[in-house]
């Protein structure tokens, strides 16, 4: 696979991201999550085309089955049983979001990140990409008040970094990322138990009304 | 034979009796007497082959270096350093723990039913085990684990009888003081650490010269504050009165007896052996800790009606006197004297030793006391001698021990502090004498305080009338009690008979230290076995002396015998007291027999005298029903030290509250903050 | 301080200027030696006396006290007071034994070792003597302890004690020699 | 030899003693315009307490009947150890003034055990004084004796004692601050005048007579003679060690004698000075005792300064 292809999956990974912080209906963020999960099993691919090795492609499958499939899944039915189509708006209004997403993405390709984006040289864009998404990510969680948005915000944020450890040549063993899937695995299944909870007992996912639980 | 025992599975057998004694008693938690004889059993054994281990490595003069297994971290190695030093605290360790369990074996009987005694004994025998771990590691992390374990097994000992809810504030506060001391510890380790990249005693002591003299002043301020609020010096001993009297006796006997020494042990260690080169300031820090302590810690004992909280205090008052020694002995070698700075650490390690024998020896009398009257506070005591004689005599004999009075050890260990202070001030020019003449009167006031302080606590527990009913049906405490104080007090006239003999040895311990390889000590022991000093300043004779008294005190007896009339009569009235009925409550209280010191001492102690007098009928207020008086006397540390570094922290901790927004966002987008910040300082 | 000194130095010893034939004094030396004679030989020299007051009204004290002062100095002649019954030979007791000091006299009497000598000093010791039948007194101190011998007078002057001391001893003596 | 020179000297205090007593009592008298006691009259009270009977309280223990016999074997032991007419040392390992010292306190300890003992209100407070004030009095006491051993050059008593060079010269000045220092020490160890008055028949102001106030026959012998055996070894160390003038250097009889008269002609010297106080100044209230120790203390700290 060449690098433009390469660049442009990692775009996509940026642009699902910036979509999740627009969108206001809950489905529309699981289905850009599972784009961005597909996404990252393309790039897992494509490290196997390079390195040929069979655990690789175990760990491209498994990766298929969970994040594409399962966790979407798992979401779908949680948005159906407690019918909450709407996800509950962010603390920033929009245009104030999509300034901070900017400043990020400058920050992440500006020169102070330099040393960190051209571990691998010709990968230097990808990573400066990765890097911002990143970012983005994690503004996400802080951004969103509803549960299960920050879930999904959360999963993104574990994409990215997959992202940005195989571009940077940070990937050893396959052993690690059969690892963290499982666990990702088995934290999606929790959360979900848990958010299911949050939602019989508040009757809303908002974050913010759990506030009366700090003292 | 001997090679078998002085060797590394010799070590290895001393800590796995402790470790089976302690899982054994576990094992029999549900059966009382069977923990207990069990857990006696195996302390008794292990001590006993403690003392051998020591005795013998001590007589032997060998130097033993080993590691247990491997483990996985480069830095903690398992590895022990028994030297001349460490195998005297073994000694000085085991042969305390000897005495109390055997005392144990019989005082846990009371506790039968109340609490587990499978895990008294767990706790003991742990207790014992990592007292031994902490005198031998030669791995600072290894040290510092088994001085997390020795702080832990005493804590739970401090709580273990956790229906009196003083006890159990006493264990919290001795928790959090013993935490903070162990976090100055670590401290001080990872400094020498940053400079000699290594936790091994031996390495940090070849490259001591590494380390900046700036950091390595921190390092003695850390090291000093945390093994001083181990050792329990004035600023941090505000655990060690109410945590001592807390535990079971022969457990308070063992922490005050020997786990304060291993502060001492660390200090002797650090300063005299691993950070060599020391600067002068250290000497007479030291110095000027050890006479503040031994006099507060006098006088402080002096206000006290509760008999352990006594023994405790005066614990504070010998460890200031066993630090005038390794203070003198510090500022001796940094001014180029070592042969009086041997002299100074032979009179801190007999004074370890002698502080050892008979405040062990005191704890135990005080806890067959207490074991008999179910209460700690003396004023309800009075005329016990004539219903425990035994445990009377003993303690007799370790309050004059413990003031120095001539036969005994005490007098032969103050001495030699006190030698090793006039060479201070006979050979030491202006600011270095008068810190020497200052430590000189501080010891000599300790001496007198102390000894008015033991008149009080001996006549008011043993002496006079009975000032309860409970007095009436006390007996004598059991057998394995009464044979450990006996040995005990016997212990005392022995050391003070061999004194010259022991000197003699701590000479050789202090020559197996590199500093003093050379230096032949001031005091030395000369042919007919009396301890002489160097230029003859001055020479005293134990055997010498025991035989004068014996000598004189039988002419006197005869001679009386012989002058006074044949056909004399003796007999038995009632006390003379200008003729009014002499009632109990007439004769001195230990509040009283105090009340003029603590007068004189008023702007020390600040001492509050509370009077309050019942009437028959409140309005007439003509006829007093019942007057009473109490002294109390503040505790200075805690309102002018304690208490405000308290409010301080609150303060600082309600104003940081405000971060605590209780909003899941706020706290990520801390994090995410934190990310970005690191990501910049990084790059 | 100096000049205290110096005061006393100064003034001569006025009191004894008259020479041995002034009659007052006369047998007052005289009784003086046979005391000090008879204590040497009963007390090996010393006796302690310890005065117990039994509820006297201080006559007999002021005469007690003029014993020691510098005209009889009862010390010479080897008699000296003592604070505790404990260390005293002879006990003087003055004055009508009231009711609430009835027991501190008695137990002032257990308190001293043998050999010992009960004296009451002055009228009112004898027999209670103008508080005669009171209610407030027990009567004399023979009804509370055993009495030996007894100094008449209200209150019997230093001379006069010093006399029957005297007389005392020589009894007392006398017995000692036949028993 | 030595073994005489020994028994001489473990005899000499116990004899002479008393006759201290009577001589400061004599003086007493004699300033008071009275004849007062013969000087033997000591003697007298001792032997007739020895031949009294005794009346035990039935709450002593066994510290209140041994108390008289450490007491006064303590006071022997002590003559043995310090240079009444000779300043050679035979008896020279235990000539240290620590010993001294300590055995001194020794002393003070059994009887202010046996004082409270008994149980009586007075003989409580008296023990309670008497260690109070021997605790403050131990400061100035050791340090008396420190600055003479620094001038000396050793410890041990008879070296002070033999090293008589320092009355003169650069040394003066020290050695009579020292001696003050000692003098007020000597006062409040054996209960005269500014700190207790020994005649004194009101029980709330005893200290020293306090504790002995329950013994009777011969254990108040021994307590009697015990307290001024300590008078005349405090007179013995305060003359020979800081106006160590006229001992005998060696065994020679005629130096030993003339030693023996030169120490009882100080020891009068002493008693004259300890009347004059007597009989010229009141007894201190008890809570400005310590102020009058504590200057003791600093006049011998000061003397140490001034050594060098």
């Amino acid at each position: 696979m060449s690098i433009p292809f390469l660049q442009f999956l990692v775009g996509v990974l940026f642009l699902t991201l910036v979509f999740n912080h627009l969108t206001k209906k809950n489905f529309l963020s699981v289905v850009a999550f599972s784009v961005q999960s597909f996404v990252v099993t393309l790039v897992f691919l494509h490290s196997f085309l390079e390195t040929g090795n069979i655990y690789i492609f175990f760990m491209v499958v498994f990766t298929f089955i969970v994040k594409v499939i399962l966790a979407p899944m798992f979401f779908v039915r949680l948005i159906n049983r407690y019918h909450l189509p709407f996800s509950v708006s962010t603390y920033l209004s929009m245009p104030i979001t999509l300034i901070v997403i900017a400043v990020l993405t400058f920050m992440a390709h500006s020169q102070k990140f330099v040393p960190l984006t051209n571990i691998v040289p010709p990968h230097q864009i990808i990573l400066s990409l990765a890097l911002a998404s990143i970012f983005v990510s994690l503004f996400l969680i802080v951004n969103r008040k509803e549960a299960l948005s920050q879930i999904i915000s959360i999963l993104s944020l574990e994409n990215s970094i997959v992202v940005f450890a195989i571009f940077a040549g940070l990937e050893q063993s396959p052993s690690l990322q059969i690892g963290i899937i499982f666990n990702i695995f088995v934290w999606i299944m929790i959360a979900t138990v848990f958010v299911s909870m949050i939602y019989k007992h508040f009757g809303s996912g908002d974050v913010t009304s759990m506030n009366n639980l700090k003292d | 034979m001997i090679e078998s025992i002085v060797s590394q599975s010799g070590f290895f057998f001393l800590i796995t009796l402790f470790v089976m004694g302690a899982f054994g008693s576990l094992f029999f938690h549900r059966n009382d007497t069977c923990a207990n004889v069990w857990s006696s059993f195996f302390a008794i054994s292990g001590s006993f082959f403690g003392v051998l281990f020591s005795s013998l490595t001590l007589l032997g003069g060998q130097e033993l270096f080993f590691t247990f297994g491997k483990t996985p971290f480069f830095i903690l190695a398992f590895s022990l350093h028994i030297d001349m030093l460490s195998s005297f605290f073994i000694f000085v360790i085991s042969l305390i723990g000897l005495f109390c369990s055997i005392y144990g074996f019989g005082y846990v009987k009371h506790f039968y039913g109340k609490y587990s005694i499978g895990a008294l004994g767990f706790l003991y025998n742990i207790l014992l085990g990592s007292l031994l771990l902490v005198v031998t590691s030669s791995n600072a992390l290894f040290f510092l684990i088994a001085w997390e374990l020795m702080s832990i097994s005493s804590y739970f000992l401090v709580v273990y009888d956790r229906n009196d809810p003083k006890n159990v504030k006493a264990g919290s506060l001795y928790l959090i003081m013993t935490y903070v001391g162990t976090a100055f510890i670590i401290l001080a380790f990872l400094l020498a650490y940053k400079y000699t990249a290594s936790f091994d005693f031996a390495v940090l002591k070849a490259s001591a010269h590494l380390i900046p003299s700036s950091v390595k002043d921190l390092i003695f301020i850390f090291a000093m504050i945390g093994f001083g609020t181990k050792a329990g010096i004035i600023p941090f001993h505000i655990w060690l009165p109410a945590a001592h009297p807390a535990a079971p006796s022969h457990v308070s006997a063992i922490m005050s007896g020997v786990m304060i020494k291993t502060g001492i042990y660390m200090i002797i260690r650090l300063f005299l052996d691993v950070l060599q080169p020391i600067p002068l300031w250290w000497g007479e820090a030291v110095l000027i800790i050890g006479a503040v302590s031994s006099l507060l810690g006098v006088l402080y004992a002096m206000t006290e009606h509760d008999i352990k909280r006594l023994l405790a205090y005066h614990s504070i008052e010998n460890i200031g006197i066993i630090l005038l020694g390794i203070g003198s002995a510090m500022t001796f070698y940094t001014l180029g004297m070592p042969t009086l700075a041997l002299l100074g650490l032979i009179a801190g390690l007999f004074h370890t030793l002698n502080h050892a024998l008979f405040k062990s020896l005191l704890f135990l009398g005080a806890g067959s006391v207490i074991d008999q009257m179910h209460t700690k506070n003396m004023e309800e005591y009075g005329g016990l001698i004539k219903y425990m004689p035994v445990t009377a005599f003993t303690f007799l004999v370790g309050s004059m021990a413990i003031s120095a009075l001539p036969p005994l050890n005490g007098f032969f260990s103050e001495w030699l502090t006190y030698q090793a202070l006039f060479q201070g001030i006979n050979q030491l020019s202006f600011s270095l004498q008068w810190i020497f003449i200052l430590a000189t009167a501080s010891l000599a006031f300790t001496g007198g305080l102390a000894l008015t302080c033991f008149v009080k606590a001996f006549s008011a527990i043993f002496l006079a009338r009975p000032r309860s009913v409970e007095v009436m049906h006390t007996k004598e405490s059991s057998i394995p009690m009464q044979i450990s104080m006996a040995v005990l007090a016997s212990l005392t006239f022995i050391v003070g008979f061999f004194s010259s003999f022991l000197t003699h040895m701590f000479e050789k311990i202090g020559q197996s230290f590199t500093i003093f390889q050379t230096t032949s000590s001031f005091v030395s022991v000369s042919s007919d076995q009396h301890l002489q000093s160097a230029s003859g300043f001055s020479f005293v004779s134990a055997p010498g002396l025991f035989l004068l008294f014996g000598i004189v005190l039988l002419c006197v007896f005869l001679g009386t015998r012989l002058l006074r009339y044949r056909k004399q009569k003796i007999a038995c009235g009632n006390t003379w007291d200008c003729g009014t009925t002499l009632s109990p409550r007439m004769e001195i209280t230990a509040t009283g027999f105090a009340r003029s010191i603590v007068l004189i001492f008023k702007n020390v102690l600040k001492p509050s005298i509370q009077q309050d007098v019942e009437y028959h009928d409140a309005e007439s207020r003509y006829i007093p029903k019942s007057r009473a008086v109490t002294m109390r006397v503040e505790n200075m540390y805690d309102i002018y030290f304690y208490r405000p570094l308290q409010k301080m922290i609150d303060g600082i901790s309600l104003k940081s509250k405000v971060i605590q927004g209780g909003n899941v966002n706020v706290y990520i987008s801390y994090i995410f903050l934190a990310l970005i910040v690191a990501l910049f300082i990084v790059l | 301080m100096l000049n205290l000194f110096l005061k006393i130095f100064r003034t001569k010893n006025v009191v004894l200027s008259l020479q041995k034939e002034d009659f007052a004094h006369l047998d007052m030396n005289e009784v003086g030696e046979k005391i000090a004679e008879n204590v040497k030989q009963l007390f090996g020299g010393s006796l302690a006396i310890r005065q117990v007051d039994g509820g006297s009204d201080n006559a007999c004290e002021q005469e007690l006290v003029a014993l020691s002062n510098s005209i009889y100095d009862v010390e010479r002649f080897g008699i000296h007071f003592v604070a505790s019954p404990r260390h005293a030979d002879m006990l003087l007791v003055t004055g009508p034994v009231t009711r609430n000091m009835a027991k501190a006299v008695k137990s002032a009497y257990d308190a001293t070792p043998d050999p010992k000598i009960v004296v009451a000093l002055g009228d009112d010791a004898l027999d209670g003597g103008i508080f005669k039948d009171s209610y407030a007194i027990v009567g004399g101190v023979d009804a509370v302890i055993p009495v030996n011998y007894h100094i008449p007078g209200n209150p019997p002057t230093p001379k006069v004690i010093l006399c029957s001391l005297l007389s005392l001893l020589e009894t007392e003596k006398h017995r000692s020699i036949k028993s | 030899m030595t073994l005489f020179m020994w028994i001489l000297q473990a005899l000499f205090i116990p004899v002479v003693s008393p006759l201290c007593i009577g001589v400061i009592k004599k003086v007493k008298a004699h300033l008071q315009n009275r004849q007062g006691a013969s000087i033997f009259q000591p003697y007298r009270d001792l032997w007739k307490l020895f031949h009294k009977d005794e009346v035990i309280s039935k709450d002593a223990s066994w510290i209140f009947l041994f108390a008289p016999f450490i007491v006064f074997a303590v006071t022997v032991i002590i003559g043995l150890c310090i240079p009444l007419f000779s300043s050679f040392g035979q008896s020279s390992f235990f000539g240290d003034m620590l010993v001294i010292i300590y055995t001194l306190a020794l002393a003070t300890f059994f009887l202010a055990l046996a004082g409270i003992d008994v149980g009586s209100a007075f003989g409580g407070f008296g023990s309670s004084r008497e260690m109070t004030l021997s605790a403050l009095a131990e400061g100035g006491f050791i340090f008396s004796l420190l600055t003479l051993s620094l001038i000396a050059g050793t410890t041990n008593v008879f070296g002070i004692a033999s090293h008589a060079s320092f009355l003169s010269g650069q040394y003066l000045i020290p050695v009579l601050l020292a001696f003050v220092g000692f003098f007020i020490v000597l006062l409040a160890e054996t209960a005269r005048f500014p700190f207790d008055n020994p005649a004194t028949h009101l029980e709330l102001t005893m200290i020293h007579e306090a504790m002995i106030l329950e013994y009777s026959g011969k254990r108040l012998a021994l307590m009697e003679w015990a307290s001024s055996n300590k008078l005349v070894i405090f007179f013995a160390l305060g003359a020979n060690l800081f106006f160590p003038v006229g001992l005998a250097s060696d065994m020679h009889i005629g130096a030993l004698f003339l030693g023996m008269l030169l120490l009882l002609c100080k020891l009068l010297g002493f008693s004259l000075v300890i009347a004059l106080i007597e009989s010229s100044m009141a007894k201190f209230r008890f809570f400005r005792l310590p102020d009058l120790l504590l200057a003791s203390f600093i006049f011998n700290a000061v003397a140490i300064g001034l050594i060098h």
